[in-house]
């Protein structure tokens, strides 16, 4: 069984059941004031047949609670609309192929994990010969040429090597998202590329378990790619990007 | 990874259960009941239910009962009945069933010609269900082996529609064995109820058509994941007998089949519940069905430290039990279950002693471990840690049968993700752990050897005071659980009946098996 | 810290960050869409700052999404409303000196689970002599009679020996909830009460770990017990409403 | 539980760390750091900082590094102006900071009469600190002992008054050490910040005022709970050692302090972060403050199963110069983590074997044990199951401090919540399995057995390479986790400075130490 219907709603037990479970701590030592409070918050959440299943003082004025609940919200199937698009991936021949003959020009890509993150990881996943999840990284492709400048990478380093490395192709990560710090640092990025007036001849792309798409564009990039990325789909939407640009 | 116990004492505790069980044995044997003929009835192929949803096997022992003829046998009245109107079993049954035929008025035909009619429908069943049994283990022969232990989890919807989605998802997620767990208070039902049910509370009615759509589904992911998933279902209650035949009739791999169950939990009488635990084990040893006991019950509401050894006691009676019902240790999976208080100092400990025990007094059973769930609290994440470390203590300790513990056990039967975390942390543990039973020595002057050895004392105690005072007397005097239950009291008594001089069961009879596994053998 | 401000919201890193964990699954293949299908619901939940953090296949077309996001929704602390009274408990003796010297009689009680349901230990927990929670039960007490009709009772059975043993009050435990059976068992109990003319003589108590109070008086018991009850609370209940009526 | 292990094997081990500690020590005995000096300034009391933030003790610093004059170190020049001016310390500091004082511009006083100066201050700031030291162990005598492992927890709000709402929450929750986790990259800095502070990425900035506000949030719940809660925080990075004075100063119980993370992880200079980690250590050895070290962080980015020896290397390492700085092995709280994929087969023996190795090898030591962080996802119940498992290992073989494992690892610095789940699983597997150690045994032939002996024997063989090639080289060979530093790279060389001839730093005085002793205990 794939898609059933064209309205969705949460399963638990049974076909739309709208069966959801909901946690959180609330500034309040545990009480019946308190756990009347959890379940107006989960009532406010618009949940009906609210069952509040646990209720933990977590000690100095905290409380714990978990609930479960049922909504009617449903989703239209048809309506759904895609922030993370399913792209077809290439393969790596089809890739190196298309930017050698078609592209006509080795790409070189500029990486860098920025501001005073240290996480290396992720992008070492994508850029490193290595590669993730059994895939070569972008090293490993005879068209694409790399320089991966590593961690903590002040944005200013990351605008001057851009230009000196005269890249096709930016590649930032940005893994500490706490008070939105990677937020601050990508805007800061794009908006000197911006400003340097060499945003225009390169594509901007930036990465990271926590980075939303959507606010990713917003402040200035071409494209964001979230937990589980793989070098293939970073290739190709690479290739499918300078095509386009190209033509 | 042994406990230092004696073997001895061990050998001791199996003898006195066997004199326990050859009493019950020797008392049961001149008896039947109404669930074993209905049972009989199903065997030989008679199905369905009357306008008024009574199940034709009902309409037809209600029938001989209310005339009085019970004691000759429901395989007496039909072969009778055969021979006096020419008709087939089940068209015989319809017309019971629509109150046109009246079994106990034709003449009685000649003894000679009904026992062999009664010998060659017999036979001619058991072909057909042993063929049917081949098919079923060449399947599982031609997928890839699960490992072990054998992941089990439950499906309790109602409705066996969305218990089928659900258990093809566990089934894909990694599940061995799924039961759909039963309508609460089935066991108090003396009749299977019919047909494909949608509506049941706190799970869903067993019937044979619900069997059937069930086997069919995981039959399907079966194939599709090229592993054998085995189909559980209740083998209890008053209709315990004729559920083993529905079970075996329809191809289930495992029943939940114990003793002391209805008698204790479900308040049903002691001696039909005996003659009908006979009979139904009889049946699934001849077919070679794995059972598996309900002892978990058994530390539900009391100290489970303190009275642990009444599981032991009930394991080795549950084992005598079905030997003398002909079934092979292979088959007789025993219960038990990991119910000590989390607040307990060293219930990790403990825990393990008991589940290594348990292994080791019965290697060759498909033992099932039951999960945590008295001390469960809506705290999921809490639960769930719990349950990580029963599936350590199951790995370690190399269960057979794991039923899965849910992180929402004390909130609803479980939902579909529910299973779905339980099988991940399972699995993990099983992939992680696999090889910790084999590296690890028990200090044998430890404090878990030491209980090792008084629990193996307290068993050999208490098993003697029953092998003295009889099974009957120590079921009223309290000797489980503390519930006392009387020899004619409890559901189900007036459905036991001594067998009559005309009283035919072939199945019984050797020969007629013998003759049956060569015949499907030959095709 | 106890009682900090009178608007309470959800607690996760800082105070009132609104910040709230969410799980459910959907009928849906895993797929980019059903993670968008994910996204959507928790945003029609009200969530803002949505974080899909899992998102697992489940098989057979279904997925299991885990998600953590912040809500605006805040409790007026002045302002909750306590449907699960938190009464003041009276001792074991204050309880029978009430009992004898005050409202004057010896108080039966009969307590049963109905229905099908076969749960035992929460019923028994409040009424036998061991109790619950280092508390003794109802039995222990000299002023109360206990007749414990045990599991599996049917309504009109409990109705009998109500009658029959001339109860004060009337106990009844509902543990099995799927289907919502207890409350066909409690509504059925209530009305056949009230159909014999002795609704108004006695007083109607249920208990269990899954009963909504609210519901429970709506379908016309006069108090009702979640998880934890003690046999104290049950007891300082049974004398404060006697006392009441006596009046 | 032992492993059977070589102890012939283990002398050597710690033997050819000795010798690589001993080349360090003779190479950087001639030198020290601004961090050093700046370390000596906050010991003798100077704090705060001047208009323009700049910390007094870097204005002093600066000053004289400016005027060329560091080689003679702060204290020299401290005295020189103390007898030169008359004034305190600290109004010279904050002279110093106003730009009102010009330090090396005085006329030098008599040699003698500032050595006498020094050694008078030093002691009178050791008699006060040792004093302190003595109110911090009289109050953790006077309440209960807090059972072993000690569980620790971090916060990490960024803001410190939210930090202590969910310290104090963890406390009672059941913490026994709770660690504010630092800002990111506050190891760059050449200074520690000063005062309050509210905002920080991934963590709340280590300064002075922050320690004492924290301080005393702990000591407060701890007398309320009857259990002493430590404080830790971290001493690494360019200001390692002036942190451990300021962890002296204020009372800290723990301090994460290695003497090889800065160098790899943070790219600090290999010489200056030797000389920082010597004084450290001499200065918390003296206090006998605990410290742990981070490998973890090795096994980070590399096959931590494959590679895991390194753990083992970085420790022996650790240990020996930790040793030669002063202190004694029970404060030596040496890191290892469970980081192995729980993909791999028999990961949860492989953890075992490991952490059981670690607990032989180093059996005075506290050893802090890691949980896994590397493969966890965002589903934080399978996070919670493998925290568990990693809970159950760190009871069972009897580790000293252990990090617990966050349910959220791969989503966010923890939420209240998540640590009280956390703690809620480590208590309970406390509980459950304290003496899970005391009744199992290895077998001496397994596969647990034969991954210990294959560990020591690639620990062995590295540690033989190392000290071939002096561990300078090592570190510039990829010799720790395939990272590679150069002598005279990476950040804050230019801090580092041979000792002049009028160089004082009475703190290493074995004498002034012994005298201050004396003091302290006749007050
Ligand atoms: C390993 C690790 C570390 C290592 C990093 C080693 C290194 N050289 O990278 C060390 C120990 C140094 C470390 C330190 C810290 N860490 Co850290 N760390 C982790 C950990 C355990 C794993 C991260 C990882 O390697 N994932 C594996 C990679 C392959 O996955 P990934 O990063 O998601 O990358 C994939 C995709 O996102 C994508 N991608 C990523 N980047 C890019 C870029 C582009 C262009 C593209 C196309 C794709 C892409 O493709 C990759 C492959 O699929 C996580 C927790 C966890 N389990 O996730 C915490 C975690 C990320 N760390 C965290 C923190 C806070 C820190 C510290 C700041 C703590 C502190 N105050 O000291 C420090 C300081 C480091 C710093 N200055 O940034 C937090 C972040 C919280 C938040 N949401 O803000 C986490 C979540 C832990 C926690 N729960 O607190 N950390
Ligand atoms: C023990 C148990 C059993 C035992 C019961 C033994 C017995 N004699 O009671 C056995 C094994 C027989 C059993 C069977 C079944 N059980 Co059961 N069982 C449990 C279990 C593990 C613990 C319940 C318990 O004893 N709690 C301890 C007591 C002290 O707590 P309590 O009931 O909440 O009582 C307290 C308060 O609620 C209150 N209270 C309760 N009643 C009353 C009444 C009054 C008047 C007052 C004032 C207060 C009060 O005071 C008590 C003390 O504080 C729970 C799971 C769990 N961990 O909660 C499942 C559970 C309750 N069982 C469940 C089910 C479905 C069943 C079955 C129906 C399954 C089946 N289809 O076969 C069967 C059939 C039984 C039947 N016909 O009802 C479900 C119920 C789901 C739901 N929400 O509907 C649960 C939640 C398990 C699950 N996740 O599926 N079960
Ligand atoms: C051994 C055994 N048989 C049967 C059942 C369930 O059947 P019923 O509710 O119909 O008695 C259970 C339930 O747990 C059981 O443990
Ligand atoms: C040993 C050690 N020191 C220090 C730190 C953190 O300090 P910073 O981010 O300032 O380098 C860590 C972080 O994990 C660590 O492991």
């Amino acid at each position: 069984m794939s898609e059933r219907r064209s309205f969705i709603r949460p399963y638990g037990d049974r076909l739309n059941d709208g069966a959801v479970q909901l946690s959180f701590s609330l500034p309040m030592s545990l009480s019946a004031r308190s756990r009347e409070a959890a379940k107006s918050i989960a009532g406010r959440l618009g949940l009906d047949q609210i069952r509040l299943v646990s209720a933990l003082d977590l000690g100095n004025g905290f409380s714990f609670y978990i609930l479960y609940g049922t909504t009617m919200v449903e989703i239209d199937d048809q309506a759904i609309h895609l922030t993370e698009v399913e792209r077809p991936l290439l393969d790596f021949w089809r890739i190196n192929q298309l930017l050698e003959f078609e592209l006509k020009k080795r790409v070189t890509v500029v990486g860098a994990t920025i501001g005073t993150d240290a996480h290396t990881v992720g992008l070492d996943a994508i850029l490193n010969a290595k590669g993730f999840g059994g895939e070569s990284g972008l090293e490993r492709y005879p068209q694409f040429r790399v320089v991966n400048l590593g961690a903590q990478v002040p944005p200013d380093e990351v605008l001057e090597a851009a230009r000196e490395q005269r890249a096709d192709v930016v590649l930032v990560s940005q893994v500490v998202t706490q008070r939105n710090a990677h937020l601050e640092n990508l805007s800061l990025l794009a908006e000197m590329l911006e400003a340097e007036g060499i945003r225009q001849d390169l594509l901007l792309i930036c990465g990271g378990p926590y980075i939303d798409s959507q606010v990713a564009l917003e402040v200035g990039f071409d494209a964001a790619f979230g937990p589980g990325t793989t070098p293939l789909a970073v290739a190709s939407l690479i290739v499918e990007e300078l095509l386009r640009k190209a033509q | 990874m042994r406990l230092p116990i004696s073997s001895e004492q061990v050998r001791h505790c199996r003898k006195l259960a066997a004199s326990i069980a050859q009493e019950v044995k020797a008392e049961i044997s001149p008896l039947s009941t109404v669930s074993v003929e209905r049972s009989l009835l199903r065997l030989v192929g008679i199905e369905g239910s009357n306008q008024e949803s009574v199940p034709l096997v009902n309409c037809f022992i209600d029938q001989i009962t209310g005339q009085r003829a019970l004691e000759d046998g429901a395989l007496y009245w039909l072969s009778n009945t055969i021979l006096a109107t020419g008709e087939s079993p089940q068209g015989i049954a319809e017309r019971v069933g629509a109150g046109s035929l009246d079994l106990v008025r034709l003449p009685r035909q000649p003894r000679r010609a009904i026992e062999d009619l009664c010998r060659q429908i017999v036979q001619d069943a058991l072909v057909t269900l042993f063929g049917k049994q081949r098919q079923r283990r060449e399947m599982e022969e031609s997928l890839a082996r699960a490992p072990s232990p054998w992941l089990y989890v439950i499906v309790a919807t109602g409705n066996i529609y969305d218990d089928i989605e659900q258990a093809k998802a566990a089934a894909e997620q990694g599940a061995d064995a799924v039961a759909v767990i039963r309508s609460t208070a089935q066991s108090l039902l003396d009749y299977v109820p019919e047909g494909i049910t949608t509506e049941g509370f706190g799970g869903t009615f067993a019937t044979g058509a619900n069997y059937r759509l069930m086997r069919g589904a995981l039959d399907e992911v079966s194939r599709r994941s090229n592993r054998y998933v085995r189909q559980v279902n209740y083998c209890s209650g008053l209709c315990m007998a004729e559920i083993a035949a529905l079970g075996v009739l329809e191809g289930l791999d495992i029943l939940v089949n114990d003793a002391l169950y209805g008698i204790l939990f479900r308040d049903l009488n002691m001696i039909r519940t005996m003659v009908d635990q006979h009979f139904s084990r009889y049946l699934l040893g001849l077919f070679d069905t794995i059972i598996v006991t309900g002892e978990d019950n058994l530390i539900k509401t009391i100290d489970a430290y303190e009275e642990y050894s009444i599981v032991l006691v009930s394991q080795f009676i549950n084992e005598q039990l079905a030997k003398n019902a002909g079934m092979r240790e292979e088959r007789i999976g025993l219960g038990h279950a990991a119910e000590l208080d989390p607040a307990l100092q060293d219930s990790f400990l403990k825990e393990l002693v008991q589940a290594q025990l348990v292994r080791q007094l019965f290697p060759r059973s498909p033992v099932k471990f039951m999960p945590p769930t008295r001390y469960k609290s809506g705290n999921i994440f809490f639960a769930h840690a719990l349950d990580t470390l029963f599936n350590l203590v199951s790995v370690w300790t190399d269960q057979a049968i794991v039923l899965l513990g849910m992180p929402t056990e004390a909130i609803h039967t479980p939902y579909l993700q529910d299973r779905y975390l339980s099988l991940e942390s399972a699995l993990h543990v099983r992939r992680a752990a696999g090889s910790l039973g084999r590296e690890l020595r028990f200090l044998p002057n430890g404090q878990g050897a030491a209980r090792a050895r008084q629990l193996l004392a307290k068993t050999e105690e208490s098993l003697t005071r029953i092998s003295e005072d009889g099974l009957w007397n120590s079921l009223a005097s309290g000797a489980f659980s503390a519930i006392r239950r009387t020899r004619k009291g409890g559901r189900g008594y007036d459905g036991v009946f001594r067998k009559g001089q005309f009283y035919q069961n072939p199945f019984l009879s050797r020969e007629i098996v013998r003759r049956a596994r060569r015949e499907t053998a030959a095709t």
